[in-house]
């Protein structure tokens, strides 16, 4: 058994756990937390010893392959490369960190369900991170849907009304891009069949060499659920309705590591699977990536609700993961990857500290705050260097993959990048303005008791800020890992688009 | 043998608008009798066009069927009957939308 | 032939009367009409078993238990051809043009070859004949009609048979309760009135009227009369339902 | 000339349908003949019986089908028995075993007295006036219509007929033996006559209408090929053009079996009878009739049709779309959670139209890829259960007058009764196709069949209109989880029985998600349809 | 014109490796970073050592800076480019970016004034914030400010530049905003880093272009691939170098930030605002020479902007009556004649640096000036309500005064020296140019003069219970040091020293042809700052100076109150479109957006709501439609096999 399956069983058992134990014993609730916590924590320590192990540049690792469906090709087959291996460990290291932020979150509903609905999260995301195998990544990508959707609808910060609403739209976008997915799987299905034997595996696919126009509609099919998951302007909508009324824990876990199953399912699956075709649309992605970058910064300006901005940040950023994407060079492709594990850090420390002003004051509009630095002077600085992490300021590891990702865009048409560029200052002004209505200014009557961070909240944001330095000034840790994958991706793409390798034009 | 399948035709079509047009339980069901004698005729007058009996014995399971159906069926519409003294189609027609 | 081209236009505008009359028994006098014109062409189609069948079975058995829920129901009432429900009777009739002329066109189109005919297989008789195919080839299907009529029986004992529940009366008894009725709360000794078949319609549906005209609900057969919520009083306005469909 | 040959009739494989047939008379004798007091648990026994042995009878015989090699490369199991107008081939024994399986389940529904405070769900006295003294006198002694049993009995037998007919003669008397119980079962509510009666009478109605279309098509059919076995038509479709009184035939028969399927435009019935018909009715029908109409159709079109499947093919696609599309927004609107499960049931039934139009003939088809029948097969194992068990549960939730069906009064049932919301929030899941779930497998392999046709836009506008279909669903799990109870239903603990038919039903669903394989081996093991 | 260098004489960046004294280079930037850490994440323990180990810090940086600068000394002249690699700060495929420190005169020269100033300053603000309860978290962002700027000015490498660059923009606005319970504060600091921000987005840019261009944005490399690169290429990056020059040295059309910076701790604003960050555009210009060198016509856009800046500051200067912001526009006005002298080329970079360092002495020693008067007025800047000040603040009016000697160049102090070459190239590159340069001059001493006589002489205006005093010895002492620094700056030229000792890193140009001889220029420079000074005296110095500011001026005057209407330009053309249409959009993302997908579900809902009406419940529509159904069954087969 693969260590991945490992990581995958271990929250999923505990969340189990964490429903099953209170009943057993004492005061239900802290048993729950602390079960919960405590299995993140292993699974982190588990993640990180994987991480330990990992050989650089060396493939596909940790492999696992068992029959599954076997008449239909599907494979219970898991495995990470340099870019899953930094998914998944973003993954592991989040949900504790969120674990410790949304303490107090759930205390009035049911306590055990929300956080085991959060480690059943993060075991199927884990999943999806590591799945080689077509049929099982949707089969978890789906899945994953479903504790969201009871996260979302279940625990707000909304009302009841606004919250289910909000649940319902995220679920049927999600779903509206899963089926379209799942066309194109069973695509897949239809052309493996044909070509003799079904199969699912990544790499027997990708060694298929799709192209011509099944390959563009089925690329079609993946990247539409991808997009919509990311999201991609403009099938944005549902991100800013699902942030504003979700917790921002549940927030943190769906922006930061939900979403980037878009993101890196574009890059292992359109790319990988559809080279022809990810060429042939690459026009297309960048555009809307350009809009996305611009659109969703406007947007986050003109938000009241500090959820929805934070929520709207996010349409920008991964119009630069995605540009990054599809710009097709290597500095693109790593700084994509890059900018995935930054925006989950910087977001996420956005999210809870966003999360803790509103536990304090009981709303989450922007002008309900004022004067916060004054009384909660830690609290602020941490949401400065949130702040400063989303608008990319160097020195914090999202300045470094913003950078490579608009060097990228620059080389591929100088006008993207020139327009993706544009996205640093608009970032200027909605993360500063933010903070300038929220935290500076008279201290506003509401706000005049406010605690600052007790120690549990702080050591719930302190990693987060603490990665996002580190990796601002040493991300070779990160590169060294994400590169060789990417080169692998973008060589494959390169070597399947090239007519010579196609049947040699001379 | 057309004209017999085109007179069974014909039969069938108004025992198919005599469903939709009438009202009555009673005389709506007697339409669907019709029907199914257009069929009786359609079978029997192909029997003899392929030289098989299969069609005449098709034609007496019709028979057998619709007796059994309209014993159920003369049933269903007395217990309605009883329930709203109306024999009308239309006025059971609270299940809907 | 001739058969044929006599029987068929009857049998049509037979048919097409099953659309317009407005008594239910007259639409069961033209159906019993068409059936009787189809078992003629059944002769002459060579099907002499069918004949007697659809002759006995279809119009003796089937077509007369239609009657008799007729009569139970209110043979004589007048059916109202108002259509209430807007443009269907158009869109039916439209339907049924479109569909019939579809069908027309379609078999017209198919040229039969010419016939085969049935002396072979009637050779042995067509009773005979009929009863080799009918156990060998369809026995299952024979069998599986038992089926059909076990649950025929089944459901209308369920439906009409209402299952006595508690011990009968006796003629003594019943004297007994009546007169101790009578003396308690002075109902009436004497029998129920009669309905108003004889005087209004046919059915036992239909209530006798007092002389000042108002209804005698004491005149319908228990099992008739729907039942009516406790908070509704009395009796519904069955006289001014005259002009309404269905039997009165 | 008339020399009459015995037929041959395989008994040893016909033992399933004899065992239910002769449950069912046996049932009728014990309402003759067994004391009233004593009934109602003898018919239950005897039908748990019949149904179990037909079960075990079931399973020996789809072990005993022999292998026939025919079309060169697929292979079918089975053979052809009772003047060839039977086919006991792998897809019936497999339907065979669906349908026994759902009506064992159908059974503990219709036993289950605990939910209504020791009432049936039957009537009891259903010639009685409803609102009668007569009907509350035998509401007073608890009567039942234990008739119930045997009339399930016949429709078991019917539906396990009509997929096994190898003829249009005996597949229209399987239709109207399957049809008849039901018509009956469907007004013998206990609560809310009116209703009941009235769905009985609609559904009596339409079906009988439907039915004659089902003859005429059947009637012009013989007129094409002279015989009304599939095998002889098949032969006449390959052997001759196809003419007007072919495709007449062909259109009218689906009409029939479309309309027991559910499809639009067909499918007005079905939120009324569902609605109408007691829910342990609703619960059983709804899936059992589905499987055996489905499971004719694909007899009917694959093989008596099969040749000429480029000219069905496109009516299918219409049909199927509109099923779908209808299905899925009409569901939409409603407030009655037993007329939403209807109508999303129609949206299934487009579903699966989409698989049977997957047909292709065998040599299109690439060894070992999923063939239209497996993934229509497996389709309705997935929705069956799921469909029985959520109708189990609506007959859960109560108020004193009976079922709660009004949507707006499930509100909030999620925080009184996790376990019944939990439980149908998963089915409604399956049935939204969310992965993990037999709905999701289920969901694919029909879609990949329609697919692997060329059916693409049926696939696409297959996927859309799950995304406008799992809007209601997802809408459900909203309103009991997500929402203020309004404190007007409650949910009642049910019997054991029940408790086992949901749970059955459950399981099936998560295990055919998780692990559909086994089920899909067996299936490609059923093979194809014998011709 | 300018006499272009040819291709070859345009020096390349080629350092060495750092060894010796040099190998400490990396402290320069990390002991203050350091002491940054230890006061922001140390919290309330460090609250009362903070400021001393602050200014600890940035004085080691000085004293190691001093010591580097000796061991450069005495190094040969074309052997004084060394570089320190720290570690590879990111390196994917071809595009590797090291942390990398390079030494050289230039830089060093920037080390100095940081750190020295800087060390001053820091004293300087012990006492000056002494009553502040946020005392140490403000000797933190002061730390971190210097380390940034040193980060900025010792980079290896365009990025690592970038991220000095930002980080000072971090620093200042942290600094501005520093008494953010003043909604005036922090409104100006965000104003600062977004405008800066924008200016960021030229620089980021360019340096995507130089890697596009070049593979690289070390400025070794970039330096030794410029010549070889197309014109149109080299321009594009000038310009938009420029643009990141102007965000952050307050430069037209970016300049809007600076006035509002003034609402920063006074410290602050002499350090930043004055004395260093401003002038890193200066020092981004003369750092990419080799670049300029081949863009003249950039180095034309760069005059352009220049000349405007330097007379729109001097205008606005003139209008002020807050001091902080008349000395704000003076510095803009400065930096104007920095990059004038950058603009020039080769011939002006040394001057633009001198000029650069004489200004930040006695901008820094003016700006603490008149944070003392502050101090003194109980943080009243309306010099409306000063006057007479000098005899009450002698050590603050002697030291201003040097100040303001050195800023109108008055000969022998530093500014004349600086400021008279400067003009000079100016002439030499045209006398238009020139004559702006002159006007300037003038102005500059007009309005210090103003400045000068409104806060020290004429009529006390103070309010009865406002009690001026002297400043503590820890705030003059800086006070002290750089007035000295301010007159005895020019030592630097003496000789030609500084145009020597920055030869290696910006060339060395001829002494420019003149309309008049030098000396000539000098007099009339001379001259001409006299009548500026004479103008204030009889405006000014002459007259009663009400006590609020006349609002029957004319139209000039009160433009130059308005900045000269840069604020309400931005906010026509940018701020006010933006806003509107981020209103816009965001109601194009509900509406449309959302809209078209929330419609689409309605529609849906609606057509449900309208088909369920056929729904009727009569048995006899069923039926119809069931007609209807086998109609299109048979039509579709129909239509299918006979079409």
């Amino acid at each position: 058994m693969s260590v991945l399956t490992v990581l995958i069983l271990i929250p999923l058992l505990g969340a189990a756990l964490t429903v099953l134990v209170p009943r057993v014993a004492g005061d239900p609730r802290a048993i729950a937390k602390m079960v919960a916590l405590g299995t993140s924590l292993v699974t982190l320590a588990a993640a990180l010893a994987m991480a330990a192990q990992y050989n650089v540049g060396s493939g596909m690792q940790f492999t696992e392959q068992r029959d599954w469906i076997p008449s239909l090709g599907i494979h219970y087959a898991v495995g990470v490369d340099g870019l899953g291996l930094v998914m998944v460990l973003l993954t592991a290291f989040l949900v504790p960190v969120v674990i410790a932020a949304s303490w107090h979150d759930a205390d009035d509903r049911n306590t055990a369900a929300y956080f085991a609905l959060m480690l059943a999260l993060q075991g199927l995301a884990i999943g999806v991170f590591s799945a080689t195998d077509v049929f099982l990544f949707y089969v978890l990508f789906e899945a994953t849907l479903i504790p969201a959707y009871f996260l979302i609808g279940g625990y707000g910060i909304a009302s009841r009304p606004e919250r289910a609403r909000a649940a319902v739209k995220f679920l049927i976008f999600m779903l509206a891009g899963g089926l379209v997915m799942l066309a194109a799987v069973i695509g897949l299905y239809v052309l493996t069949a044909r070509a003799g034997e079904p199969t699912y595996l990544i790499a027997e696919l990708s060694a298929l060499g799709i192209s011509g126009e099944a390959g563009r509609w089925l690329f079609v099919g993946f990247f539409f659920a991808f997009a919509v998951k990311a999201p991609l302007f403009p099938v944005h909508t549902w991100l800013p309705d699902t942030t504003a009324a979700a917790t921002p824990g549940t927030s943190v876990l769906l922006v930061c590591v939900l979403d980037k199953i878009g993101t890196y399912g574009m890059l292992r699956f359109c790319l990988e699977l559809f080279p022809e075709a990810s060429l042939w649309a690459t026009p297309l992605v960048v555009v809307l990536a350009l809009i996305s970058i611009v659109y969703g910064a406007f947007l986050a300006i003109g938000q009241e609700n500090m959820l929805r901005l934070i929520g709207l940040t996010s349409l920008s950023h991964f119009g630069f993961i995605v540009l990054g994407i599809f710009v097709f060079n290597l500095q693109g492709g790593t700084g994509a990857v890059l900018y995935m594990v930054n925006h989950g850090l910087a977001t996420a420390a956005l999210f809870l500290v966003a999360g803790y002003l509103i536990r304090r004051r009981g709303s989450a509009l922007i002008r309900d705050f004022g004067g916060v630095e004054k009384v909660a002077p830690v609290m602020a600085g941490m949401l400065l260097i949130g702040a400063l992490a989303t608008a990319g300021l160097p020195g914090l590891s999202t300045f470094i993959s913003e950078f490579l990702v608009l060097v990228a865009a620059f080389a591929y048409a100088w006008w993207a990048g020139a327009i993706a560029v544009t996205g640093i200052v608009l970032a200027a002004i909605y993360v500063l303005w933010m903070y300038q209505r929220m935290m500076t200014g008279p201290v506003r009557p509401a706000t005049e008791g406010f605690a600052d961070l007790s120690r549990r909240e702080l050591s719930a944001v302190v990693p987060l800020v603490v990665a996002l330095v580190v990796f601002g000034f040493f991300p070779k840790p990160l590169t060294d890992v994400i590169n060789p994958a990417v080169e692998d991706t973008l060589v494959h793409v390169e070597d399947s688009t090239d007519p010579m390798s196609l049947g040699g034009a001379e | 043998m057309t004209e017999y399948v085109i007179l069974s035709a014909i039969l069938f079509t108004i025992g198919a608008v005599g469903v939709l047009v009438r009202r009555n339980a009673l005389v709506v069901f007697m339409c669907v009798e019709l029907m199914l004698n257009a069929c009786n005729l359609a079978f029997v007058a192909f029997a003899r066009q392929h030289g098989n009996l299969d069609g005449q014995v098709a034609a007496f399971f019709v028979m057998v069927v619709a007796a059994a159906e309209v014993v159920v069926g003369l049933a269903i519409i007395m217990t309605i009957f009883r329930a709203r003294r109306s024999a009308s189609v239309d006025d059971a027609s609270l299940l809907r939308y | 032939m001739t058969a044929f081209w006599v029987l068929a236009p009857v049998m049509v505008a037979a048919a097409l009367g099953l659309l317009f009359v407005r008594k239910a028994v007259h639409a069961a006098l033209l159906l019993a009409t068409v059936m009787m014109s189809l078992a003629v062409l059944y002769l002459v189609l060579e099907a002499p078993f069918l004949f007697a069948v659809q002759i006995i079975v279809y119009t003796g058995a089937i077509l007369m238990l239609f009657l008799f829920v007729l009569m139970l129901i209110g043979a004589e009432s007048r059916l109202s051809l108002v259509e209430t429900i807007k443009g269907q009777r158009v869109l039916a009739v439209l339907g049924g043009l479109v569909l019939g002329s579809l069908l027309v066109i379609a078999i017209g189109q198919v040229t039969l070859a010419s016939p085969v005919g049935l002396e072979a297989a009637n050779s042995g008789g067509n009773v005979e004949g009929l009863a080799d195919v009918l156990f060998s080839t369809y026995v299952f299907a024979f069998e599986a009609t038992a089926a059909l009529l076990i649950t025929a029986a089944l459901g209308a004992m369920v439906l009409a048979h209402p299952e006595r529940l508690t011990p009968k009366e006796s003629q003594q008894e019943m004297a007994a309760r009546r007169v101790r009725e009578y003396a308690e709360h002075g109902r009436h000794l004497g029998p129920l009135p009669a309905p108003g078949v004889y005087a209004r319609h046919n059915s036992v549906a239909t209530p006798a009227l007092a002389p000042d005209g108002s209804v005698i609900e004491a005149s319908i057969n228990r099992t008739l009369v729907p039942p009516r919520p406790a908070d509704e009083p009395d009796l519904p306005e069955l006289a001014a339902d005259e002009d309404e469909e269905g039997p009165q | 000339m008339n020399e009459f040959t015995i037929p041959e009739i395989a008994y040893l494989e016909l033992l399933p349908l004899l065992i239910v047939f002769g449950g069912a008379i046996v049932g009728v004798g014990v309402e003759a003949f067994v004391g009233r007091s004593a009934r109602r648990t003898v018919e239950i026994a005897l039908t748990s019986a019949t149904l179990v042995a037909a079960l075990v009878a079931c399973i020996w015989v789809g072990g005993r089908l022999p292998v026939v090699e025919h079309g060169g490369t697929a292979t079918a199991r089975g053979l052809l028995t009772a003047g060839d107008t039977l086919a006991i081939d792998g897809p019936t024994v497999f339907l065979w075993g669906l349908v026994l399986l759902i009506s064992l389940a159908g059974v503990l529904l219709f036993a289950e007295r605990k939910v209504s405070a020791g009432l049936p769900a039957f009537a009891g006295q259903a010639a009685a006036t409803p609102g009668s003294r007569a009907e509350r006198e035998a509401d007073a002694l608890g009567l039942e219509h234990t008739e119930v049993y045997p009339l399930m009995l016949f429709a078991v037998a019917g539906m396990m007929m009509f997929p096994a007919a190898n003829d249009l003669l005996v597949m229209f008397v399987a239709l109207e033996v399957l049809s008849l119980p039901l018509y009956l079962l469907t007004g013998l509510a206990r609560r809310r006559r009116m209703l009941s009666q009235e769905a009985a009478m609609k559904y009596f109605l339409l079906g009988a209408f439907a039915s004659g279309f089902f003859l005429y098509g059947a009637a012009l059919t013989y007129g094409y090929a002279g015989s009304m076995k599939f095998a002889q038509i098949n032969e006449a479709v390959r052997n001759s053009e196809g003419n007007g009184l072919l495709l007449l035939g062909i259109g009218l028969l689906c009409v029939g079996l479309l309309f027991k399927v559910g499809a639009v435009p067909f499918h007005q019935w079905t939120p009324d009878v569902y609605q109408g018909a007691p829910t342990a009715v609703t619960a059983w029908m709804a899936a059992g009739t589905k499987v055996a109409a489905i499971g004719a159709l694909l007899r009917l079109l694959h093989v008596a049709f099969g040749s000429a499947a480029w000219s069905w093919q496109p009516m299918l696609w219409v049909i199927a779309l509109a099923t779908m599309a209808a299905g899925a927004v009409l569901a939409i609107a409603q407030t009655d959670v037993k007329r939403m499960l209807a109508y999303s049931s129609i949206a299934h039934a487009g579903f699966m139209l989409a698989g049977v139009l997957g047909f292709q003939s065998a040599a299109d088809l690439a060894p070992g890829q999923l063939s239209a029948t497996q993934a229509v097969l497996f389709y309705l194992v997935a929705y069956g259960f799921a469909v029985l068990a959520a109708f189990a549960l609506v007959g859960l939730v109560r108020d004193a007058s009976g079922e709660v069906t009004e949507l707006a009064r499930w509100a909030g049932i999620g925080k009184e009764s996790p376990l019944l919301a939990g439980a149908f929030a998963f089915l409604l899941l399956a049935m939204a196709g969310i992965p993990l779930t037999s709905g999701f497998i289920g969901k694919w392999a029909v879609f990949s069949v329609a697919g692997a046709a060329g059916a693409w836009p049926i696939v696409v506008a297959g996927v859309l209109f799950s995304v406008v279909a799992a809007f209601f669903y997802v809408r459900v799990i909203m309103l009991m989880f997500f929402t203020e109870p309004t404190g007007t239903a409650a949910v009642v603990r049910p019997s054991w029985a029940t408790t086992a038919a949901i749970s059955a039903g459950v399981a099936v669903t998560v295990v055919l998600g998780v692990l559909p394989g086994p089920v899909l081996e067996l299936a490609a093991h059923a093979g194809e349809f014998l011709r | 014109m300018t006499p272009l260098l040819a291709a070859a004489e345009i020096p390349v960046v080629a350092p060495v490796a750092a060894d010796g004294v040099l190998a400490w280079a990396w402290l320069l930037v990390a002991l203050p970073l350091a002491g940054s850490v230890i006061l922001l994440v140390g919290g309330r323990f460090t609250d009362s050592f903070g400021h001393w180990l602050g200014t600890a810090t940035a004085a080691a940086s000085f004293v190691l800076g001093v010591t580097i600068f000796v061991a450069l000394l005495g190094r040969p002249a074309d052997d004084r480019s060394i570089s320190q690699h720290l570690w590879t700060w990111f390196d994917v495929g071809d595009f590797q970016v090291s942390m990398e420190l390079l030494v050289d005169p230039l830089s060093l020269l920037f080390v100095l004034l940081i750190t020295g100033v800087g060390s001053l300053i820091h004293l300087y603000s012990v006492g000056y914030m002494a009553h502040d309860p946020r005392r140490r978290r403000f000797f933190g962002y002061l730390n971190l400010f210097v380390a940034a700027m040193l980060m900025l000015v010792l980079a290896g490498d365009y990025v690592g530049l970038f991220l000095g660059w930002e980080g000072v923009g971090l620093a200042s606005y942290l600094l501005i905003g520093f008494w953010q319970h003043k909604p005036s504060a922090a409104a100006a600091a965000k104003k600062a880093f977004v405008m800066n921000r924008v200016g960021d987005m030229g620089l980021s840019l360019a340096i995507m272009t130089m890697f596009v261009a070049f593979g690289t944005t070390a400025y070794a490399g970039v330096s030794e691939a410029a010549s070889g690169a197309s014109e149109a290429t080299l321009t594009a990056i000038g310009i938009l170098l420029l643009v990141g020059a102007c965000g952050k040295s307050a430069q037209v059309p970016l300049q809007g930030w600076l006035l509002d910076a003034m609402e920063g701790p006074t410290p602050v604003s002499a350090l930043i605002h004055a004395a260093t960050m401003v002038t890193a555009g200066v020092y981004l210009i003369v750092r990419s020479n080799f670049i300029y060198e081949l863009a003249p016509t950039a180095q034309t856009v760069v005059v352009v902007v220049a000349v405007v800046t330097l007379l729109w500051g001097a205008i606005i200067g003139c209008a002020k009556d807050d001091i902080k912001k008349a000395l704000a526009g003076s510095t803009m006005s400065q930096i104007g004649y920095m990059m004038l002298a950058a603009g020039l080329g080769v011939a002006g970079y040394a001057f633009a640096i001198f000029h650069l360092i004489t200004h930040g002495f006695f901008k820094a020693n003016m700006f603490l000036g008149a944070g003392s008067v502050m101090h003194a007025m109980d943080d009243d800047v309306d010099m409306r309500h000063y006057g007479g000040l000098r005899k009450l603040l002698p050590v603050t009016f002697l030291t201003f005064a040097f100040g303001y000697l050195a800023i109108i160049g008055f000969p022998g102090f530093s500014g004349f020296w600086s400021k008279d070459l400067i003009i000079e190239v100016a002439f030499g590159h045209s006398t238009l140019v020139g004559l702006a340069a002159l006007l300037g001059a003038g102005i500059t001493a007009f309005y210090m003069t103003r400045l000068m006589l409104m806060t020290f002489f004429t009529d006390r205006r103070w309010e009865p219970d406002v009690h001026p005093h002297e400043s503590p010895k820890v705030m003059t002492i800086p006070l002290i040091v750089l007035a000295a620094l301010s007159l005895l700056g020019g030592v630097l030229v003496i000789g030609g020293w500084i145009g020597d000792f920055l030869e290696p890193v910006v060339g060395h140009a001829p002494h420019p042809e003149l309309p008049v001889p030098a000396i000539v220029l000098t007099l009339i420079i001379t001259a001409v700052v006299a009548v500026g000074v004479a103008l204030a005296w009889l405006l000014v110095g002459r007259q009663e100076v009400p006590r609020t500011a006349p609002q029957d001026v004319s139209f000039a005057t009160r433009a130059a109150r308005a900045d000269l209407y840069g604020d309400a330009i931005n906010d026509t053309l940018v701020v006010r479109p933006g806003a509107a249409l981020t209103r816009g959009l965001v109601g194009f993302d509900s509406g449309v957006v959302d809209g078209a997908i929330e419609g689409g579900a309605r529609g849906i809902g609606g057509l449900s709501g309208a088909l369920r009406m056929l729904q009727t419940g009569y048995v006899r529509s069923y039926a119809l439609s069931i007609l209807v159904g086998v109609i299109v069954v048979v039509l579709a087969l129909l239509v299918v096999n006979w079409a």
